[in-house]
Parts: structure tokens; C-alpha cells; sequence
């Protein structure tokens, strides 16, 4: 079966590439992009590390066919620091220790900052219920939490 | 002499003993002398073990000094997770 | 595998009715992909109906609401008019997957997908929705519970797919509420749940409910006994009573790994006099 | 050889917070885990697995799969060399099945091809004929005389005539006469204990990129605990010299004991070296539940005597564990730990391993640790309940302190489980008011910790700034914390250390990253290395100065003269040092070799307040406070995360992880939907309180961490679920449905 032509607007770069009808976004991303901080943790949707944002959304990249980027805005987590300026919540995850091993950092990340642009100023419970896709098996949490109310509080000049 | 203390599973091998004596001043002649003197010892002896040395867990370093006021006890391979 | 992303209706439906292999339609996706991974399906075709017209609208129609079949759990939650109509429908929809779930899932999909833990499709049967389905013989309307049949199969016959759910216009005082068990706060498939649907008249007399339970047989279980037991009353314990052993009595389920035939029977019948409960209380609160 | 003995001073950097040097790169995707390497002319490798738990492999049939477009190797075990013996063999044998396929889902055959859709569509052309046997998944059913046996002439020396031959390991800890114990005894209760097996549910599936040349040379690429060890194991099992292997470690996406061994990297060798190209493997979610190393399940009888004012008078226990289809060990820390937080007089734990047909067990955060002494703590919690007693007052009186002779032996130094007892009663959490539905529980926890062969080289820049190499894969900041003990025993900068993991080409045998070691060894070995540099930089000195080595200190980044006759020197830097040292005898470099000794015990507390709901069995965690033993809080955060993530782990064991298995012997729950990982929304905060009793055996008190905070969760969510519905819960995982039909039961 041929692969099929796509272009699409990736951390703001126009990008163009071919995938097969049944690849999955995150595997175009990784494999052909070499795009590799989306990470496979599960491949059902259930652990978020391959958390991305399409079209403004919150999605799981392996969740999504890589045709069905076509014309679409990807924003993955090479594309959250702007230069050598960190994202305020990148500089928070590494201020609170919200992170050990990292593989789920990157999903987290994204989730936050989709949940923040949202909603400015959201509570630990808002925080925690936002994040429950995105599995972490080494910090329980806590520091993640913290790393984001902070980041938020910062963001929103608080 | 240093009086060496084995773990339950291990007294069938000793006579049934708790604590053994043997003439010994390091790790290994320690282990060497159990060898020696209860041979059922040998197969765990082989398969890997331990020596708490005052309190302090030891794994296979031959030439950590034995006293004969020291408490020494026998115990199986340490490993982590 | 071929993918096919075709802009009517029409279209979409003669591809699907002539293609020899299986063929699947892709609207979120979020279950079609995880059992293409998992080896469960391997379709010959994949039409994504994203692109046809109207698929993403949320319209006003009739005093209801018709929500198109590609509309996502997050763009629904964002919509103030269904959320003030329908929350039950909404918050059963929106306990979908994770928030990453919520930026794609569909209720035709949840529907479509024939689980009988979907989330969705309780609140659905319970507020009498109503599916549009196009097919090669035209477009027919079709109530939401006769679309699963049993376990991963639906009623809909070759070229068919559902292209917009109905949620029918809500007279007075009216309140409905969905709750599901799962053993987390979230990403769990419901253990057991249930939908409630009803209207109370201006002293809080209970004049009409729709009662549905969901995981605790082949497809969503509409229990008129329980719901025999609120018509007439004011939700008093005794009626919320008779509703949860009606509803027990009804539940025909399975242990599995997720749960057992006397945990579903016992906590469905928590879940409906509980969801009952919020209902009224919602009902109350619209004239 | 001198020990290290502890030294008290007031630290500058060790015990503040700095940032990881790692976390740039995993902040923005840059860092590369075990998936993220490719390599020209890479193939990708997929694995064939057995559907069935037992089964006789009669043939394989590759041909069509070779014939196959695209596909450009197939192996099966035959074409290993074949010279692996002993437990080595065994870890071969559970990366790909040798004449039995021996669990659900084991490795029988492998492919290599172009791309991930080709190898997948090969799989399917492999033809296997199978003989089903009968299979054993349960602790229960696998001890029983007559089960299925899941392999021939494995039965342990020592193992007792009433259990079966799937029983490989036996052995028995204690002192004391128990019979006089229990006579003395005002109240005794005995039961029963079961805990399911469970997984690390690290979220990055193992992955590796192996290229091997035709001259038995090779590289491998892979997300690993202990990269050396992975070395010797594959150099083993592939029949290659140990140098001609250089394997790199990935960064890692936790481990937690799940990645001390090989699953896949022997095969991806293989793969690589019959299709003389590079080969990544990379392994399913699926694949990690049903083919990598979950913990063991466990079945333990308690029975321990008290009297009416809540002294412990004897204790036995008999610990049973399964844990896969090779002989395991964790059977003896677990019953070594069982009782290791009590004086006790009279005490005995045998312990019992068993085969099933399950893959091979690997370690799990303290190993065996938290299956018995869950059991313990439940029953010395009842004791407290029935006699009317405080259940931390109960364990103040029968608790572990210097002197006392350990359950498994040894008499302990200084320990700080009565401190941190009393630590817990005083905090506020023990004494909040409780409401409706809800219970308090607490429970003590202990591990070992330990040394093991460690080598680091810290060399001194031209420019005064250090690059420090070590061999530990670095999960929970330990690189960090390296950086932070040089600089501490160099006197400068935390910002002027550079700690990377060197490959096992650049560095003398590391141990695994395992045992809560590395900040305890590998900085031992470091504050060691850093020593050595200081001595050369003191001898520079005195050279240039042209007085006596011994009249040289370093103080603050500075040798300076010391002692009677050192005469006047400005102090020199180690940044002057470093720009002369090329004309003072060439680059200075500090190392340091070891198999390091003395790690400290490490205890914990924890207290927990949960909620049930009663028509539902829903439970909820309100509040939880960990308290634990550091020694000495290199990085406070860092050990901070170690206590929540333990924690947290322990509560996803107690409430809702488990292996389920069908009658047909298959996994039936290999996803992150069905195993139930604890989600950031069913948590509150874990509070943390960290008490530092130092290590005498380390030159700063380090005690390792890593490991005890899973150990507590599981008997403190049992006592508090049990005080919550008025039921002694006596079975792990607690689930709705259970604990539903426990308040149901209770009439």
C-alpha cells in the first residue's frame, strides 16, 4: 500500500512528509521526524506521555493517524522553550525536583500548558484532575502539582 | 577461634549447631574454614554469601579483618531493587 | 489499509458500503486506534468523516440540540447551551478517557463502539436521544439504544454510519445525572453505571423518568421498573429504594476482571438511586 | 581497609537544592531514552511470543518468514552459541524460549526487518507447533504436592517433603526458643496474608539498539539499572570477551529493579549479528506486563505472642513466594526482613520459593520486603486493637535500636526507627481528628541497602573545573548529588562539577543501580576520588613551593601551607593548579575503585487516613506522612521524591495493582487501563519528614533511600481500611469488589 503526502505546521514550521495510512501520529513525529521527546509509554491513550497538542487540543499523538495532521498546528514539546528561554513551567519542574526519571515530563508539560492557557488560575484539584492521563510512576505527583500551581501563579503575575 | 553464627536453614549442615567455631582471622579463611570443617556448607558457600561483621553487612571481600571478639554471621547474597 | 477522508455524507457511505474488506468509519478515533494496535481489527478501509460538513456543528433544532458525529468530549463540555440542558449527558460524556480522550472522542463513537461500559450511551438512552444515520438508502433517525445489538456489534447495516445525535427539547422541570463505578478518580472503563432522566411537575411530583443502567448486561439496559418506582413520587427513600432493587433485579452481569456479578448488581443500584438524587435536585432547579 | 568512618561538619553544599545537570535535556524532549537512538541501515526487531503459559515448542518453521520481503534475519534460541550455564542460561532462556515455552507471552521466535509493518506481517508466517502442558499461575496451587510441574529436577536441597518440586529455595532466620515465647504470651493471633504479583510500571517499555559486526564485536544502545551488567550477562550468553561489548546507557525512564537484568537485548544482539545490520527492539506495553520481570505474589502465615502491656513474647512466620518460571531469590531478603523491626527474644521466618509459569521475577523496590512485613505489621496491628494499646506505642516497646539482635542475625548500630516512631506519634497527622467511614493506620518498614563494586574518575579541567565520570544510571538525580559531593569535599562550586554515566568502554565494572546504593557508594567512591585529586593538588603545590607534601592543606578550593615550618605561600587555586599542571607533571586526575561495604539500614514510618465508601468499597487516601531515615539529605528534594514515589507506589499495590490471570493461564490485564497505577487525581499530598541518624560507614552518614518508602503503604492502608470498616482485610489488593464484600460479610 503507498504511503500518503502530508504537510502540516509543526511548533511552527511547515513540514511535509510521507506515512503509511495505519502509522500513528507519534511514530511520524519520532521515527520520521526525529522529533523523539513524545515518548510511547502505552500506546492506547492510557499514559499521556505521548501527550501533544492538535488544532489547540490536548491529545495523545498515538491517538491520532499521522494523515490526519494534514493542514493541522502541532505543538510538541521541542517547540515550548522559546530560544534559550525556558517556558515558566519548564524553569517550576526543575525548581520543585518535579521530575526523576523525566520520560513523562514531556507529556506533563504540554498538558499543563494546555491546561494553563485555559484556565490561568486553576486549583490543586482542577491540576490534579487535568493531569490524571498523564501517568507518573517515580515522584507521586506531588512535585508536579507544585511545579504547576507555581508556574501559574508566576504566569498570571500573582 | 571466632565464633560464627548460620542462618536456620543452614544448622542441618552444622550438626544442628547455631554457632560454629572456627580458627579464622579474615573473610575468606572464615569461609574457607567452614568449607573445611562442615562440607554441607559448601554448595551456599559457592552459591554467593554474606558476612555481617559487627553489624556490618560484608559481600565477598576476602580481606575485611575478623577478631575474635567480633560478632560475625553468615548470610545469604544481598541483592536490590 | 486504505484511508479515505471523503466531504458528504453521501460519499462517505457509498466508499463504506463498497468496500469488500472490513471497513471502519474514524470520527475521535480513540478506541478504532487502540484496537488497530492491539491487533483486534485490521481494516481494508478507514473513512474519516471529519471533513464532511456539519460533523463538527453544535445546532439548536427543535427545541434540542443536534450534535454533529465528529464533535469532541471537550468541544461539547464547552458548549453552555447542552451543558444547561443536558448535564447528565454532558458529565457521562466527558468521564470518557482522560482529558487527551476528551480532545477527540465522539459520542456517535462511543455509541458505534457497542461497549456496554460506554459511557455515553446510559445518559443517552435515558434522555430518549435519537441518532441520524445516512446510508445508501438515504438518511434514517433511529433512538440511540437500538444501535448496539451486542458486545462490538451495532444494528447499522453496510454503508451506514451515524452523522449526528439528537438530544430531544426538555419540558419544565427536568434534571438527568449519569454516574459510573471505577476504581480510580479517572481512565477507568465503568465497572457499572447509571443514567437518570426525569421531569417533576410544580410540587416536585415525578411525572416521567427514563432509568438506564450500563455494563451490567450485552447492551445498555432501559429498567421501566425502576422507573415505575420514581413516577408518582416525590424521590422519597422508599421510591429510591424500590428504584435500586428494580434496577438489581433487572442487571443481568458478568464478573470479569473489572468486577463481579454481585458487586455490578449491589453498586448499580447505588449509582441509580444516587444519580436519581442529582437529577432531582437539577429538576428542581429549571421552571 | 579502613573504614569510612563518619565525620560530623557543617556542610556548604551537600543538603541544598540545586538543579539536576540533566534536566535542561528532559525539560525540552532532548534527552534520549532507550527508543530515541537510530542508526544508518537500521532494522527493526520484533519478538514472536507463546500464547499459551506452557507449552512444548515441537518445531519452529521459519522458511516463509526468511523468504519473506524486507526480512533480513529469524532466530530462535538454537542460534545462540549455546555456552551460557546456570542462572546466566536461565536469563537466556527467559529472553527466548529454549524447547518450552514456559509463560504467556515468552519469546519462542525473532525477526529482523526493514521496517516495523514488514517485521509484524513476518511474525505471522512463523509457524510454531506447540504442545499445550499443563500450567500453575497461583502461590497456592504451585506449593500443592502433585501441581503442575513447570520445570524438571529444580526442587531445592533444603526444601521440606510436604511441598511440591516447582519449590527451589528454602531457608529459615531467627534465634530464641519460640515455644517458651508463646507460652508466655497473654494474647496470640495467627493469620494468613496473600498479596498479588505486581508490576514496576515504569512508563518507558524497555528498548534497545544493538549492532554487532561479523568480527564479534558490538555496541548496544539501552535503557538499563546497571549497563555493566547487562555487558557481562549478553557478553556471556552471545560467547564474546566482555571488552569486545560496549554497551551505553540510555537515560532511563524508570526502573525501580524492573531493569537490573536483560530481556531483550541477548536477541536484539543476535538479530543484529545475523543481519549485519544495527537492530532496535523495542518492547510493547503488552510485552512489558507479560515478558519483563514483575514482582513476586506471596502467601505468609503470621503468628505472634504478646503480653497484656504489649511486649512481644515470640514470632514466627512462614512466607511463601512464586515468582516465575526460574528458581528467584528474593525468598531470603524477604524473610530476613520480615521481623527486621523488632527486639524480639524469640523469633523464626522460613521462607519458601516456588516456580510458576510466570516470567521471571525481578526486583521490585526492596524485594520481598514489603510481602512479609505487610503481614507482620497487620497482625502486631490487631494485637494493638484487641489488648486496647496505641499501635505506635506497641511498636516503641518491641523496637529495633542499637544492640539489638536482628531477626536475620546481626546485632544493629545505630538505627533510627525509634526516633522516627516517635518522630510519627508527635506529629499533628496522628493525632487529627478522624470522621465517618474513615480509619487511621501506620506501619513501620526497613531494607538493607548496600555497596558493591564502584568506580568513578574526577578529572581536573585545565580551566579549574571538574568533569566527574561514574557508572551509575542516574534515575532519581544522582548525578546531582555527586556534583554536590565533590564540590562539598573540593570546596568549590556545585556549577564547576560536570557528572555524566560513562559507557562500560570508560570505566572499571560498576554495580547495578539497585539496593539504594549509588548515593551511598558511588558517592563514597566519589568523595574518595576527590580526595585523591586534592593529595596530587597538595603535592603540585608543595613542589612549586619547594617545601614538604605533608605541609600542604586544601582548604575552600585552596592548598595552602600548613604546619610549623611551612613558611609564608599565598594560597594557590585550584583554577592556578589546574592551568600549571601541564608543567607541573601532566593532567591531574582523582580515581577511586571499591566494592564499597557498611551501607546503613534504612527504616521508615508512614501514617495513613483513608475513606470508605460503604455501599460502593470505594476508597479514598485523605492524608499520608511518610517518615524516614536518611543519614544524611544530600539533596533534600530529591530523597523527598524518592519517599512520595515509594509511597505512592505502595498505595497503587495496596488499593488496585494486581497480575490477573484466566483460567488458561493468560495475563488478562497487560495495559495501563487494566493494571491501575495510582492517577495524580486520586492522591492527596505525601507529606514527607526526613530524619538524618547518621551512617557511621559513610564519610557524610549517607543512608540509601531508594528503597524503603514502598515497603510501610501496605500494611498501613490495611490497618486503616481495616479500623475504617470494622474488618481485618487479609488480602492484597484491596480492591471495591473486595472490600464491598468484606463490609457486606460483616454483617
Amino acid at each position: 500500500m503507498s504511503k500518503l503526502h502530508v504537510t502540516t505546521k509543526i511548533n511552527g514550521d511547515t513540514v511535509e512528509y510521507l506515512c503509511d495510512p495505519q502509522e500513528s501520529l507519534l511514530d511520524v513525529l519520532r521515527d520520521r521526524l526525529r522529533l523523539t521527546g513524545a515518548k510511547e509509554g502505552c500506546g492506547s491513550g492510557d499514559c499521556g506521555a505521548c501527550s501533544v497538542e492538535l488544532d489547540g487540543r490536548l491529545v495523545c499523538s498515538c491517538l491520532v493517524l499521522g494523515v490526519e495532521a494534514e493542514g493541522a498546528e502541532i505543538n510538541t514539546i521541542e517547540g515550548m522553550a522559546t530560544g534559550e528561554t525556558l517556558h515558566p513551567l519548564q524553569r517550576k519542574f526543575l525548581e520543585h525536583a518535579a521530575l526523576q526519571c523525566g520520560v513523562c515530563t514531556p507529556g506533563i508539560l504540554i498538558a499543563a500548558k494546555n491546561l494553563l492557557e485555559r484556565n490561568p488560575d486553576p486549583t490543586e484539584t482542577e491540576v490534579r484532575y487535568w493531569l490524571a492521563g498523564n501517568l507518573c510512576r517515580c515522584t507521586g505527583y506531588d512535585k508536579i502539582i507544585n511545579a504547576v500551581m507555581d508556574a501559574a501563579a508566576e504566569m498570571r503575575g500573582a | 577461634m571466632v565464633k560464627v553464627t548460620v542462618w536456620g536453614s543452614l544448622r542441618s549442615f552444622t550438626d544442628g549447631q547455631a554457632v560454629v567455631e572456627v580458627q579464622a582471622d579474615t573473610f575468606k579463611s572464615v569461609l574457607d574454614a567452614l568449607a573445611k570443617d562442615y562440607p554441607g556448607l559448601i554448595p551456599q558457600i559457592e552459591a554467593g554469601v554474606s558476612l555481617a561483621i559487627d553489624g556490618r553487612i560484608y559481600k565477598d571481600s576476602w580481606f575485611t579483618p575478623v577478631t575474635p571478639d567480633s560478632e560475625v554471621v553468615l548470610m545469604p547474597l544481598m541483592q536490590g531493587g | 489499509m486504505q484511508y479515505a477522508a471523503p466531504e458528504t455524507a453521501k460519499e462517505a457511505s457509498r466508499l463504506l458500503a463498497e468496500c469488500a474488506g472490513p471497513a471502519r468509519v474514524l470520527a475521535g478515533g480513540t478506541d478504532l486506534l487502540v484496537q488497530m494496535k492491539a491487533g483486534m481489527v485490521e481494516p481494508a478501509l478507514v473513512v474519516d468523516i471529519k471533513k464532511i460538513a456539519g460533523m463538527r456543528d453544535i445546532t439548536a433544532e427543535d427545541g434540542g440540540w443536534r450534535i454533529g458525529a465528529a464533535v469532541s468530549g471537550a468541544e461539547l463540555g464547552e458548549n453552555a447551551g447542552v451543558t444547561a440542558d443536558w448535564p447528565g449527558v454532558v458529565e457521562a460524556f466527558e468521564l470518557i478517557g482522560s482529558t487527551q480522550v476528551q480532545g477527540r472522542c465522539t459520542m456517535a463513537g462511543n455509541l458505534c463502539n457497542a461497549s456496554p461500559a460506554g459511557d455515553s450511551v446510559p445518559a443517552m438512552v435515558a434522555a430518549n436521544a435519537v441518532a441520524r444515520i445516512h446510508g445508501p438508502e438515504g438518511v434514517r433517525d433511529c433512538p440511540v439504544g437500538d444501535i448496539p445489538v451486542s458486545p462490538g456489534k451495532t444494528s447499522l447495516g453496510k454503508g451506514e454510519f451515524v452523522t449526528s445525535i439528537f438530544l430531544p427539547a426538555r419540558p419544565g422541570h427536568c434534571g438527568d445525572a449519569y454516574l459510573r463505578f471505577i476504581p480510580r478518580t479517572e481512565m477507568d472503563i465503568a465497572v457499572c453505571s447509571a443514567g437518570v432522566s426525569l421531569v417533576l411537575d410544580d410540587n416536585g411530583v415525578c411525572t416521567a423518568a427514563r432509568v438506564s443502567l450500563g455494563a451490567v448486561a450485552p447492551t445498555v439496559l432501559l429498567v421501566d421498573a425502576a422507573a415505575n418506582a420514581l413516577i408518582g413520587s416525590k424521590l422519597d427513600d422508599a421510591a429510591l429504594e424500590a428504584c435500586g432493587s428494580a434496577c438489581a433485579a433487572a442487571a443481568t452481569p458478568i464478573s470479569d476482571k473489572r468486577g463481579t456479578v454481585e458487586f455490578r448488581k449491589d453498586v448499580s443500584a447505588v449509582l441509580a438511586k444516587r444519580a436519581a438524587k442529582i437529577a432531582q435536585q437539577r429538576a428542581g432547579g429549571r421552571s | 581497609m579502613a573504614f569510612d568512618e563518619y565525620q560530623k561538619r557543617d556542610f556548604k553544599v551537600i543538603g541544598t537544592t540545586p538543579l539536576r545537570p540533566d534536566g535542561i535535556d528532559k525539560v525540552t524532549g532532548r534527552a534520549q531514552y532507550g527508543a530515541d537512538y537510530y542508526l544508518p541501515g537500521m532494522l527493526v526487531g520484533k519478538m514472536l511470543r507463546s500464547p499459551y503459559a506452557h507449552a512444548k515448542i515441537k518445531s519452529i518453521d521459519t522458511s516463509a518468514a526468511r523468504a519473506m520481503q524486507g526480512v533480513k534475519a529469524v532466530v530462535t534460541a538454537d542460534d545462540f552459541p549455546g555456552t551460557a550455564t546456570g542462572e546466566t542460561l536461565d536469563v537466556q532462556d527467559h529472553c527466548l524460549a529454549r524447547g518450552t515455552a514456559l509463560y504467556d507471552g515468552h519469546a519462542v521466535a525473532a525477526v529482523a526487518a526493514i521496517d516495523a509493518e514488514t517485521a509484524r506481517q513476518a511474525l505471522k508466517l512463523i509457524k510454531v507447533d506447540y504442545e499445550v502442558l499443563p500450567h500453575v499461575t497461583s502461590i497456592e496451587d504451585a506449593v500443592k504436592p502433585g501441581a503442575p510441574l513447570v520445570q524438571e529436577g529444580r526442587r531445592g536441597r533444603k526444601v521440606p517433603k510436604q511441598f511440591s518440586d516447582n519449590c527451589t529455595g528454602w531457608c529459615e532466620f531467627g534465634h530464641g526458643d519460640l515455644e517458651a515465647g508463646f507460652a508466655k504470651a497473654d494474647k496470640i493471633i495467627e493469620r494468613t496474608f496473600k498479596t498479588s504479583s505486581t508490576h514496576q510500571g515504569y512508563i518507558e517499555p524497555h528498548a534497545c539498539l544493538a549492532s554487532m559486526g561479523s568480527d564479534g564485536r558490538a555496541d548496544v544502545w539501552c535503557c538499563t539499572q546497571g549497563h555493566f551488567h547487562v555487558r557481562n550477562l549478553c557478553a556471556q550468553i552471545m560467547d564474546m570477551d566482555q571488552s569486545a561489548l560496549r554497551v551505553t546507557a540510555s537515560e532511563i525512564g524508570g526502573g525501580f529493579g524492573g531493569k537490573t537484568t536483560v530481556f531483550i537485548e541477548p536477541v536484539a544482539l543476535l538479530l543484529s549479528l545475523k543481519a549485519g545490520h544495527p537492530v532496535k527492539v523495542v518492547m510493547s506495553r503488552d510485552e512489558v506486563f507479560k515478558a519483563s520481570g514483575p514482582t513476586v505474589a506471596s502467601m505468609t502465615d503470621v503468628k505472634i505472642g504478646m503480653t497484656k502491656d504489649g511486649r512481644i513474647t515470640a514470632a514466627d512466620a512462614l512466607i511463601r513466594y512464586e515468582g516465575g518460571a526460574w528458581p528467584n531469590l528474593t525468598i531470603f531478603p524477604g524473610a530476613q526482613s520480615a521481623f527486621a523491626c523488632y527486639d524480639l527474644e524469640a523469633v523464626r521466618a522460613q521462607g519458601l520459593n516456588a516456580l510458576t509459569n510466570r516470567p521471571l521475577q525481578a526486583a521490585y523496590r526492596a524485594p520481598g520486603a514489603p510481602q512479609s512485613i505487610y503481614a507482620v505489621e497487620a497482625v502486631v496491628d490487631e494485637l494493638a486493637l484487641e489488648l486496647g494499646l496505641d499501635p505506635i506505642d506497641v511498636r516503641l516497646k518491641n523496637a529495633a535500636k542499637k544492640g539489638t539482635k536482628s531477626s536475620y542475625g546481626p546485632t544493629y548500630d545505630d538505627i533510627g526507627l525509634v526516633q522516627l516512631l516517635e518522630a510519627a506519634k508527635a506529629h499533628p497527622h496522628y493525632s487529627a481528628p478522624l470522621g465517618p467511614n474513615q480509619g487511621r493506620g501506620i506501619s513501620s518498614g526497613f531494607w538493607f541497602n548496600f555497596g558493591g563494586e564502584t568506580c568513578v574518575s574526577l578529572a581536573l579541567d585545565f580551566d579549574g573545573s571538574i568533569t566527574l565520570v561514574e557508572g551509575n544510571p542516574d534515575i532519581g538525580g544522582s548525578r546531582a548529588s555527586m556534583s554536590m559531593m565533590a564540590a562539598e569535599e573540593l570546596g568549590i562550586p556545585y556549577e564547576k562539577v560536570r557528572t555524566i554515566v560513562a559507557d562500560t568502554a570508560s570505566l572499571g565494572h560498576n554495580e547495578v543501580t539497585h539496593g539504594s546504593r549509588v548515593t551511598f557508594a558511588v558517592g563514597l567512591a566519589t568523595i574518595k576520588a576527590a580526595r585523591a585529586a586534592k593529595t596530587e593538588m597538595c603535592r603540585r603545590a608543595a613542589k612549586i613551593w619547594g617545601i614538604d607534601e605533608d605541609a600542604v592543606v586544601w582548604e575552600d578550593g585552596f592548598a595552602k601551607p600548613a604546619g610549623p615550618n611551612a613558611g609564608e605561600y599565598e594560597p594557590m587555586s585550584i583554577e592556578k593548579i589546574a592551568k600549571d599542571s601541564p608543567r607541573t607533571g601532566g593532567p591531574i586526575v582523582g580515581h577511586h575503585e571499591v566494592t564499597a561495604e557498611g551501607a546503613g539500614v534504612s527504616f521508615g514510618v508512614h501514617i495513613c487516613d483513608l475513606e470508605v465508601d460503604p455501599e460502593t468499597g470505594f476508597t479514598k487516601i485523605l492524608r499520608y506522612t511518610v517518615l524516614q531515615d536518611a543519614g544524611k539529605a544530600i539533596h533534600p528534594q530529591y530523597v523527598e521524591g524518592q519517599l512520595q514515589g515509594g509511597a505512592v507506589q505502595g498505595i497503587g499495590w495496596a488499593l488496585n495493582e494486581e497480575y490477573i490471570y484466566g483460567e488458561d493461564g493468560r495475563l488478562q490485564n497487560a495495559g495501563f487501563l487494566d493494571y491501575r497505577i495510582p492517577v495524580a487525581s486520586d492522591l492527596p499530598k505525601i507529606d514527607t519528614v526526613i530524619l538524618e541518624i547518621p551512617n557511621p560507614g559513610h564519610p557524610y552518614g549517607v543512608r540509601g533511600v531508594g528503597e524503603t518508602g514502598i515497603v510501610p503503604p501496605l500494611a498501613a492502608i490495611s490497618n486503616a481500611m481495616s479500623h475504617a470498616i470494622g474488618v481485618r482485610m487479609q488480602e492484597l489488593p484491596m480492591s471495591p469488589p473486595k472490600v464491598l464484600k468484606a463490609i457486606k460479610n460483616k454483617g
